[in-house]
């Protein structure tokens, strides 16, 4: 390729939208129309004849390169292929405080984790599995926060009523008195389907914490 | 050769002649969040660039007189009110001081008050070596554009979380066990008998007119049968069934039966 | 270009920041590492050799594809980007502390610069170069940085092995009373240590020791 085509190229490449062709006279002033329309044809027939992944497109009066319409599903199905991102056990956490205690606000959470959740709350309201649904009374009118559709949809609920009740795991944790009571225990004695309690995840590793989008 | 106070100690190396370009701009140039009034980024800096001015040894650096210099540009550029600064003045004071004191003939354990002061310096000018990489890394990125049009093939989906029921119960349990002990309250079906205190003033002044408090209740009563007689007594005072009156303060509460009462 | 290059091709163009290697593998399931690994090659050989604007850089245990310093300027000019604003002296100072020692405090990066670092460390995280790590034992528990992904993009680095060893730079080389160090010795000695460490280092081992994942 010419140079004037490499330059249009590396424009084209960095743009975040179509270049008009007088914007792209602007990249080279020395540049004649005739020069820049074979310049841009060179780079159109480089893409085509070469065999790239990209392509020239001509659109709105400007010039862009996109990938070729063929890859586009092989690409959108990788990204659903990327390994599903799990949630820290402190935002497992918060959200659990969250489902059973809703509407429930920030300081009333960070109490009963014993720590800050400021950053946790943030996150999971990001992710879209709590909102804001309304405000308390009192000091501040602190927000309170619940659970949304999509949290329902993530653990496959109906409606919340059918979380396990709360003071069903807490007698089951004070039967047991000083021995841990395991995951499974608890979905068993709360009647959740296996399906639920066979889900490899026992031991929660440490994950993103309250971490922007992977 | 005279530094200017606005070139950054290092900023003069062969292979990375960006520096030189990137620091002599306007005053704040590329200070994009800390407004840095002197061109020097602290202390350990300006004491850096003094040393150079002085081509001096590091390890045996002349105190008294860098001691000196020092406060002498601290009031140049006006940094007398600068914590970081006087900090520093004041350490080096101490060390020129320390170096007054005599030491004892022939002891091998005297240890140089500049030490402390040379390995700070030392370990800071390693950083400034490491900014001047990432100071060159970063210039070579900044000279390349990544794509940034985020039309068609829309901005990647965020990846989709994996959850279960089962990681949400483990959590609860786990938020549970590290609770402060859940208060769990002991709550005994019908602890209080407050109907059948009722029932016995009822039934004691269908016999006659007046009685006393004592009557009910006893020095071995449980206080759950104190309780139930006084919340009873209250609620047919309140039904305007009896009248209750106290002739002295701790003296026995008589229970007299209301006309009303007996109407209603 | 065979078929594989050119999918990647099109991935590469289609995303605005470096994508995995396992990321570019879940675009063809069949595809071998080997596979991949040829076809990248490909692709970058036939940047560098066909003549094109852009290039392929890997970056941040990724891949991506960026326009060729020499264009930058007339990119820039015609207003069809805008360079990323630069880190001020202090930034980077905070920042190269938190690379070499990380995870560590704000109070050890503080003693280290002899100024308070406070709001340079909110700003650093701010951008995403930063990230809290984890926390310290003792009063306070403070908490403690590390540099992120985002750090390795913005200085095109594969991995922290990439940068200097502690005992590359030109300062640990002079031992204390072996020769006298010259304060003007300092300054020329910091290039010839940038130039090392621009050279493919022999033995780019890790750098930092405990060092998160990028």
């Amino acid at each position: 390729m010419n140079s004037l085509a490499k330059l249009l190229e590396a424009a084209l490449f960095a743009s975040p939208r179509p270049i008009a062709t007088e914007e792209l006279a602007a990249l080279d002033p020395e540049a004649s129309p005739a020069g820049l329309a074979s310049a841009l044809d060179e780079l159109r027939e480089h893409y085509d004849v070469d065999g790239h992944g990209v392509e020239l497109v001509e659109v709105a009066g400007g010039w862009q390169v996109l990938t070729r319409p063929e890859y586009t599903e092989a690409i959108e199905r990788a990204q659903m292929a990327v390994r599903p991102t799990k949630l820290s056990p402190a935002a497992l956490e918060t959200l659990a405080i969250i489902a059973y205690r809703q509407p429930i606000g920030r300081a009333e959470v960070a109490e009963i984790r014993g720590v800050d959740v400021g950053a946790v709350i943030k996150s999971l309201h990001e992710r879209g599995l709590i909102d804001v649904v309304g405000r308390a009374e009192g000091l501040g009118r602190p927000l309170l926060y619940g659970t949304t559709r999509m949290f329902l949809e993530q653990f496959a609920l109906r409606h919340l009523g059918e979380l396990p009740r709360v003071d069903e795991l807490a007698i089951a944790l004070r039967k047991n008195g000083e021995e841990p009571v395991m995951a499974a225990d608890l979905v068993e004695a709360a009647g959740v389907a296996a399906e639920a309690a066979a889900a490899p995840s026992a031991a929660p590793e440490a994950v993103v914490e309250g971490a922007p989008g992977a | 050769m005279y530094l200017s106070p606005r070139l950054p100690v290092t900023g003069l190396t062969p292979t990375a002649p960006h520096l030189q370009t990137s620091s002599a701009g306007d005053p704040q140039g590329g200070n994009a969040f800390v407004v840095d009034f002197t061109g020097f980024n602290g202390p350990l800096d300006l004491l850096l660039a003094l040393l150079r001015d002085e081509q001096v040894d590091i390890y045996d650096i002349p105190v008294a007189r860098v001691c000196e210099q020092f406060l002498s540009r601290m009031h140049e550029l006006q940094l007398n009110e600068a914590a970081e600064y006087l900090e520093m003045a004041a350490r080096l004071i101490r060390i020129k001081a320390q170096m007054l004191l005599p030491r004892k003939e022939g002891s091998d354990d005297w240890e140089d008050p500049r030490a402390e002061l040379v390995r700070r310096l030392l370990e800071y000018q390693q950083m400034r070596e490491v900014v001047d990489v990432l100071e060159r890394l970063g210039e070579d990125r900044r000279s390349r554009f990544a794509r940034t049009y985020m039309g068609q093939p829309a901005a990647p989906p965020p990846a989709p979380l994996a959850l279960s029921l089962g990681d949400l119960l483990v959590a609860v349990d786990r938020v549970l066990r590290a609770a402060r002990r859940p208060t769990i309250h002991e709550v005994i079906p019908r602890a209080l008998d407050v109907d059948g205190a009722m029932q016995l003033v009822r039934s004691i002044l269908a016999l006659r007119a007046r009685m006393r408090l004592r009557e009910i209740i006893r020095d071995d009563s449980e206080p759950w049968e104190v309780l139930s007689a006084l919340l009873g007594l209250l609620e047919l005072a309140k039904r305007t069934e009896v009248h209750l009156t106290q002739p002295r303060p701790f003296a026995d509460v008589e229970i007299r039966r209301e006309l009303a009462g007996e109407a209603a």
